[in-house]
């Protein structure tokens, strides 16, 4: 079963998911299944809102009888659908949900992303440790990931020095930015550390350039999206993207991804589809590694997973709560890609939460 | 009954609560509302905290209405002071005004939204029954509302405020008591929601949502009581009949919306008898 | 500076507020009717804007198809959905309305895909012009320009030309209107057609500002418009341009010095009530045009 | 210039005035008359183009106008002081009068306005005021008023005392036989029937929707039953 | 004359510079039937909207049954028996006929929302409402909708709803308008038929034979000033009166 939000304002990333999750079991199959069994995919649209997840994840588990569930959506949808499917003994990976609650649903619910708290102290860690920056303006954006992410990083800039100078808000309708350039110019900060989806993170960075400000900008993870550098243009030069995908790499299994992506969608993957890709195949590598459907068997074997090599990262493990154990990323523009600039390790500050 | 079915028939009845309760203040007092979603969510909040300090069930569900009703009289009270016409778009604000706040809020969860509401202690199935009972009582309040002297008086409010009241209507307490009836049960069904999904956050409550109760309340023809409950039942169902077809869902439901206005502008209710010219301007 | 700065980038919302509310206005004048689906035809104005300046590689072009487009859209819409409604209440056009909303919204999204457009040339937002030590990019500039001259335009026109005046009485009364020779179809075409269009030129500038359309570009309009309108005293010209500007420099400081207690939609519409509390019938009176 | 023949109008089912014939030929006075609910309003909305016609024919200076639009008609010039004033209430006095005068090229406007404004003073004095905002009889002024804007050459008056003092009246009804003069032809509803009679050259009578008298007026002031049974006249009021 | 039943003590209102109500008082006693006449824009209609408390004045006070209710919505004036008749009417457009009036008839039903709430009998009501449609000549008539009545008999079903509030005192603004000459006299018959049963009646109108005829007392406004107040016959022989507002026709109504 699959639920992705393919309508309503997260359409864009539901369709990145929900063409992930074709090539994902496309492969599967082309690989023979798993203990000679196909997969077959279920897919339901949860516009990304609680109370449609709420009906998605019933019809999964009622009518369709699903065993295995994946949610390609955002945490509203992933938190209201993830009791469900504990109750009815359901494995359920969220693939890029990031509100802690979704794991805390019970043993049955797992995390492939890192949660946002972790994302923000990486952050932090990245501007004190590798930048060396000591001054920051803060953007964030009014969703439940901005909020986290945000909560993550203040937490941590004072430990790491950083001194923030002034916080901003937007909400995810907002394109035109005007109070908070002005607001940035006044602050003047070595540098900003800003969160939101490419079609924010877009326009922001454009107009905080045009605008004047020339500070290094520090993005989350949201900003890996082709398409923030079509709209940033030359403004998005030299943007650092915590957690990002490293698009590049060397990897017969990831250039096959990407090029197969490219070839459906019409536009490079990003890291959600790799996240929603990675998900379908370490549950059935769990599944493998069981030698059996049995939900509560698979459930073992996957919170037992150990380095395994997803698309983006390689997986350290789960933790007691099914959240991942895993470095981050840091991209950065350059010549208008995403490339590899450095790896956060530091278990430390990547530690999600215990419980 | 499947899990799926449960929870679809809890949501079928939550709805029309929501809509019958948005037709007693737009269809039978005539005062538009795009807001409803805002009365719906307080109720939701106010039930979902009283339901963790407490775990009361009967006080989650009053404190629900109490304070639904309580913000629906300040906005009726403010509804007084605008030209009829500004009222629509003045209520569209108390709902963006809603959300924006508890977005902010940290005790109401903030962006995150409340979750770990404690089950209302009856089972899904028994909270789909409690559901379906107080749609049918919201229905047969309704119906028993319209037949009374008040259903006549709240018509006359609705045509021309001043000519009803050289008949000694007092148009101010008539359109408070529309609002607060309204709204009382608005946050009824937030509280039932509550419940419902154990898990609330304010998206549930936006601007969309009200815009979808007023388009129920129009389908089903404005001040039909049984017109709109069909109406809230089927546009719930309707798009779950076609969850198949996924991402065309939205563009096959908004065209379906424009058909049927252009063909039956008195909603459902014209189709059944010819109340069509109650309808007209 | 910083609160020059903030004040001109208030003024700069306000001016795209205007641009977006102004049709709307027009058309709620007309007809009393919420025409929520205008927010479609102000993304249709921006797709098409894109669209063709990149297969063109010519903005203007963008602008002229825009321009040729949407005025079509817009009294198509009025023939279509709204002549045959005119006789119910005003919700019932305006559910129809959203229906319609949704419905092209989608539409854009499944012709023009989930991921947006964005300029392949966009020189306009990137050249910056200094006046004064404000920095305003030229896509800024053309939205201040553009805004003024359309509401001089249109405030002429309504007030000082004999097509305003039977243009305010086929709102007043349409029948009698006629009686007098006003052609209130033909005025009702033409204000869907002028209203229409201004979305579209809209559109079209807040694509350049933006760099880039999403299917709900228009999302906003379709609320926030209407908040604008009614401040404006509900199909009052000046009294749009008026209440934008002021929605714009509010919510511009409102941003920056609450923006932690309520978000940008919520401190408009805390504006929003809070005057119409103090002067229920708007920034202008009752007065239409 | 203006013949109805075998006219059927009105609202739906609902059937308002039927088998309505009569003419008005240039420089005279056709009085409608009938009690309450005869269909005479209906009658003058039918002619106008605002009501529906059932069956039978309008025509205007021989030309069949029965299909044509209300606009066109107002183009051909007929122009109406409508039962009830209607106004444009959210226009100034003005602007009201423009509206009048619309069909025409507006070099002509201002002695129109002078000529109306030297018949109702009042209207002078309150140019600027909201219509809406006006008394009764002064929007049935400005109603006239706008109506001679037109200079029309077919005249529909429904109702003309309808709210206006004595004296105003009588100005009115002398405006009315100059504009006759000018070769104007008029159709007056009026429920004053005495004055009506007095200055009208032609009349028909409906009752229920049916026509009960049509002739001229020097007939219709001898036809006794006629102005007690339809016309609301008792002896004492006639003498 | 017996006490008051309505008394206005130099009332005034403007609009932007035009005086429409100018210092206006007079009484009126139990049972009376005042004619109220005036050129056009005289201000009648704005002093029958002071009395009824749609317009609040500028200056100066109305009294009703003794109480001072200048400041009272027009909803609790009317519940202390005030009742009135709109210039330009106003119907419930979407009711029937009979619903209007049966409205009007259940107003001690409906002055309170919670009392409205508890009761659903109609059936008083309606037989009241239909002996009053009988009454003002509109028997036939009450299952259309009143947006389809024509004008003559909308004038008729704003008397009825008036008459149905049972009200102390009714304010007439031009009843008789769009009614021909007998209509007119019937009409003017079943309003003194209405006073004669201690009904207290003001009557604003143009047709000056038949307030002459029905009132006893005439009072004459012009610019919104009183200019004439006294028994009919009387006002109408005094030479100001006259030239305000008959002009040419003096000769016509000096001979009634
Ligand atoms: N909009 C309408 N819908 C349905 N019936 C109508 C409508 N308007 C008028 N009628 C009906 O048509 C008939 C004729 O009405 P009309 O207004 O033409 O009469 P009239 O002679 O002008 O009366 P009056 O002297 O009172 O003005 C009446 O029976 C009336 O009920
Ligand atoms: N809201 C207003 N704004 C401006 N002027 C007004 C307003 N209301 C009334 N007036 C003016 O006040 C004067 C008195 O009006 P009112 O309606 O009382 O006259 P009336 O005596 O009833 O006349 P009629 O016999 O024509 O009905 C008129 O000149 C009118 O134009
Ligand atoms: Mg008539
Ligand atoms: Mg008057």
């Amino acid at each position: 079963g699959f639920q992705a939000p393919l309508t309503g304002l997260a359409a864009t990333d539901g369709k990145s998911s929900k063409i992930a999750a074709e090539i994902a079991i496309d492969d599967l199959n082309a690989a023979g299944g798993v203990l000679g069994q196909k997969f077959e995919l279920v897919t339901y649209d949860d516009q990304a809102k609680s109370d449609q997840a709420i009906f998605t994840a019933n019809k999964l588990v009622g009518d369709d009888g699903v065993k295995f569930a994946i949610s390609g959506s955002y945490s509203a949808a992933g938190r209201a659908a993830a009791p469900i499917f504990q109750k009815a003994g359901v494995v359920f990976i969220s693939s890029y949900g990031v509100h802690p609650d979704i794991t805390k649903a019970g043993d049955y619910c797992f995390r492939l992303v890192r949660l946002g708290p972790p994302q923000g102290r990486a952050a932090a860690y990245f501007i004190a440790d590798k930048l060396k920056l000591k001054k920051a303006s803060v953007i964030s954006m009014d969703n439940d990931y901005g909020e986290a992410t945000l909560q993550g990083f203040l937490g941590d800039a004072e430990k790491n020095g950083i001194k923030v100078v002034n916080k901003y808000n937007y909400s995810l309708q907002d394109r035109q930015f005007g109070p908070i350039v002005a607001g940035v110019k006044r602050d003047d900060p070595e540098v900003i550390y800003a969160t939101g989806y490419f079609f924010t993170a877009g326009p922001l960075v454009a107009q905080l350039r045009a605008g004047g400000v020339k500070a290094p900008i520090v993005g989350s993870q949201a900003f890996d999206s082709g398409k923030f550098i079509e709209i940033a243009g030359a403004a998005a030069e030299g943007v650092y993207v915590i957690d990002g995908f490293d698009r590049y790499r060397k990897d017969s299994k990831l250039e096959h991804f990407t090029a197969e992506f490219q070839k459906r969608a019409g536009y490079p993957p990003e890291g959600v589809a790799a996240e929603v890709y990675s998900s379908f195949d370490i549950l059935a590598d769990a599944m493998k590694r069981t030698g059996s459907l049995d939900p509560v068997k698979v459930r073992d074997t996957l919170a037992a997973t150990k380095d395994f090599p997803m698309l983006n990262e390689t997986l350290g493990g789960f933790n007691k709560l099914h959240e991942v154990v895993m470095p981050a990323t840091v991209d950065v523009v350059k010549d208008g890609k995403f490339v590899h600039f450095s790896t956060i390790e530091d278990a430390k500050v990547l530690a999600p939460p215990e419980e | 009954m499947s899990a799926y079915t449960i929870s679809l028939l809890s949501i079928v009845g939550i709805n029309v609560i929501l809509a019958v309760s948005l037709n007693i203040i737009s269809g039978f007092c005539g005062q538009i509302s795009l807001g409803h979603g805002a009365f719906y969510g307080a109720g939701a909040y106010a039930a979902a905290l009283v339901a963790i300090a407490t775990r009361n069930l009967p006080l989650a569900l009053i404190a629900g209405m109490l304070v639904g009703s309580v913000l629906g009289l300040i906005v009726g009270f403010a509804s007084l002071r605008v030209r009829s016409d500004f009222l629509a778009v003045t209520t569209i604000g108390i709902n963006f005004l809603f959300t924006g706040f508890v977005r902010k809020q940290g005790w109401l969860g903030a962006e995150m939204g409340i979750s770990s509401i404690p089950a209302s202690g009856l089972g899904a199935s028994g909270n789909m029954i409690m559901i379906e009972l107080f749609a049918a009582a919201t229905i047969a309040l309704s119906l028993y509302v319209n037949a009374s002297w008040m259903g006549f008086a709240f018509r006359a409010v609705a045509e021309d405020e001043d000519a009803a009241a050289t008949l000694a209507i007092n148009g101010i307490s008539y359109k408070l008591v529309a609002f607060a009836l309204g709204t009382a049960l608005a946050g009824l069904a937030g509280a039932l929601y509550a419940y419902f999904t154990q898990f609330i956050n304010v998206d549930a409550f936006d601007f969309i949502t009200s815009v979808m109760l007023m388009a129920m309340v129009v389908i089903g023809g404005i001040g039909s009581t049984v017109g709109v409950a069909i109406a809230a039942i089927v546009l719930t169902l309707l798009p779950e009949t076609f969850r198949f077809i996924n991402e065309y869902r939205l563009l096959v439901f908004g065209g379906l919306l424009v058909l049927f206005i252009s063909l039956a502008p008195g909603g459902l209710a014209s189709l059944f008898h010819g109340t069509r010219t109650r309808l007209r301007r | 500076m910083f609160y020059v700065d903030l004040a001109i980038s208030g003024i700069v919302f306000g001016c795209m507020y205007a641009l977006m509310a102004v049709g709307l206005t027009l058309v709620y004048g007309m007809l009393r009717i919420l025409h929520i689906a205008h927010a479609a035809v102000f993304a249709l104005g921006a797709y098409v804007t894109v669209l063709v300046a990149n297969a063109s590689g010519s903005i203007l072009i963008g602008f002229i198809a825009a321009l040729i487009a949407t005025p079509l859209c817009g009294v198509a819409i009025y023939r279509l959905l709204y002549q045959p409604l005119l006789h119910y209440r005003p919700d019932v056009p305006m559910i129809a309305s959203i229906g319609l909303l949704v419905l092209m919204q989608d539409g854009f999204r499944i012709l023009f895909g989930e991921q947006g457009v964005t300029f392949l040339k966009n020189p306009l937002a990137i050249e910056t012009v200094d006046i004064a030590g404000i920095t305003l990019n030229l896509a800024q500039i053309a939205v201040l320009i553009v805004t003024i001259i359309i509401f001089l335009a249109l405030h002429l026109f309504t007030t000082q030309t004999r097509i305003g005046v039977a243009w305010r009485a086929t709102v007043s009364n349409p029948r009698i209107a006629a009686s007098f020779g006003v052609d209130a179809i033909r005025v009702r075409y033409l204000n869907f057609a002028i209203g229409s269009a201004l979305a579209g030129v809209a559109g079209g500038l807040i694509a350049l500002l933006n760099n880039f359309v999403d299917p709900t570009i228009g999302y906003v309009v379709s609320y926030k418009a209407l908040a604008i309108i009614v401040l404006g005293g509900l199909g009052s010209v000046r009294g749009t341009l008026i209440a934008s500007l002021f929605l714009g420099v509010i919510e511009s400081y409102g941003t920056i010095f609450i923006g932690s207690y309520l978000n940008r939609d919520a401190i408009a519409f805390l504006a929003l009530i809070l005057i119409l509390m103090a002067r229920p019938q708007g920034f202008t009176g009752a007065r239409t045009a | 210039m203006l013949r109805v023949e075998g006219l059927s109008c009105g609202y739906g089912a609902v059937r308002a005035a039927s088998d309505v014939t009569f003419a008005v030929p240039e420089r005279s006075i056709l009085a409608l008359l009938g009690p309450n609910g005869a269909g005479k309003t209906s009658t003058i909305m039918a002619i106008m183009g605002h009501v529906d016609v059932h069956a039978g024919r309008v025509l205007f200076d021989g030309e069949d106008v029965t299909r044509r639009r209300a606009v066109e008609r107002a183009r051909l010039g007929v122009a109406l002081v409508p039962e009830g004033r209607q106004i444009f209430a959210d226009l100034s006095v003005d602007e009201n009068l423009t509206i009048g005068g619309y069909s025409f090229p507006a070099d002509r406007d201002r002695d129109k306005r002078e000529r109306v404004f030297a018949l109702f003073p009042r209207l002078h004095e309150r140019r600027a005021q909201l219509a809406g905002s006006m008394s009764g009889g002064e929007q049935q002024m400005l109603a006239i008023g706008r109506a001679l804007m037109a200079e029309p050459r077919l005249l529909l008056v429904d109702e003309l005392s309808l709210g206006l003092m004595p004296k105003m009246v009588d100005i009115c009804i002398d405006a009315l036989l100059k504009l006759r003069e000018d070769g104007m032809a008029i159709v007056l509803v009026e429920q004053n029937t005495a004055r009506a009679l007095a200055i009208a050259d032609e009349v028909c009578v409906l009752s229920s929707g049916n026509v009960v008298f049509a002739g001229t007026a020097h007939d219709a002031r001898e036809d006794r039953e006629l102005l007690t049974r339809f016309l609301g006249m008792t002896e004492r009021r006639r003498a | 004359m017996n006490a008051p039943v309505l008394a206005l003590h130099n009332l005034a209102i403007s609009f932007g510079g035009v005086a429409a109500v100018d210092d206006v008082s007079f009484a009126i006693g139990r049972g009376d039937f005042f004619g109220l006449i005036g050129p056009n824009g005289a201000g009648k209609t704005t002093l029958i909207r002071l009395i009824s408390g749609i317009l609040t004045p500028n200056s100066g006070r109305v009294e009703l049954l003794g109480e001072d209710v200048t400041h009272r919505s027009t909803a609790t004036r009317v519940r202390r028996g005030l009742a009135l008749t709109h210039q330009i009417v106003r119907p419930f457009r979407t009711m029937s006929v009979l619903d209007n009036v049966v409205l009007a008839a259940g107003h001690m039903r409906t002055v309170d929302p919670l009392r409205a709430l508890l009761q659903m009998d109609r059936h008083a009501e309606r037989e009241r409402a239909m002996s009053i449609l009988r009454q003002v000549g509109l028997a036939g008539a009450e299952t259309k909708l009143a947006g389809s009545l024509p004008l003559g008999q909308l004038k008729r079903l704003e008397i009825a709803r008036a008459l149905a509030l049972d009200p102390t005192v009714v304010l007439l603004d031009e009843p008789l308008a769009g009614l021909n000459n007998s209509e007119a006299a019937e009409q003017i018959d079943m309003i003194a038929g209405v006073n004669a049963s201690g009904v207290t009646i003001l009557l604003v109108e143009h047709n000056l034979e038949e307030v002459i005829r029905a009132s006893r007392r005439l009072i004459v406004l012009a610019n919104g000033r009183v200019i004439g107040d006294g028994v009919p016959h009387d006002v109408m022989r005094q030479q100001d009166v006259r030239a305000a507002y008959l002009g040419e026709s003096v000769e016509t109504y000096a001979a009634g």
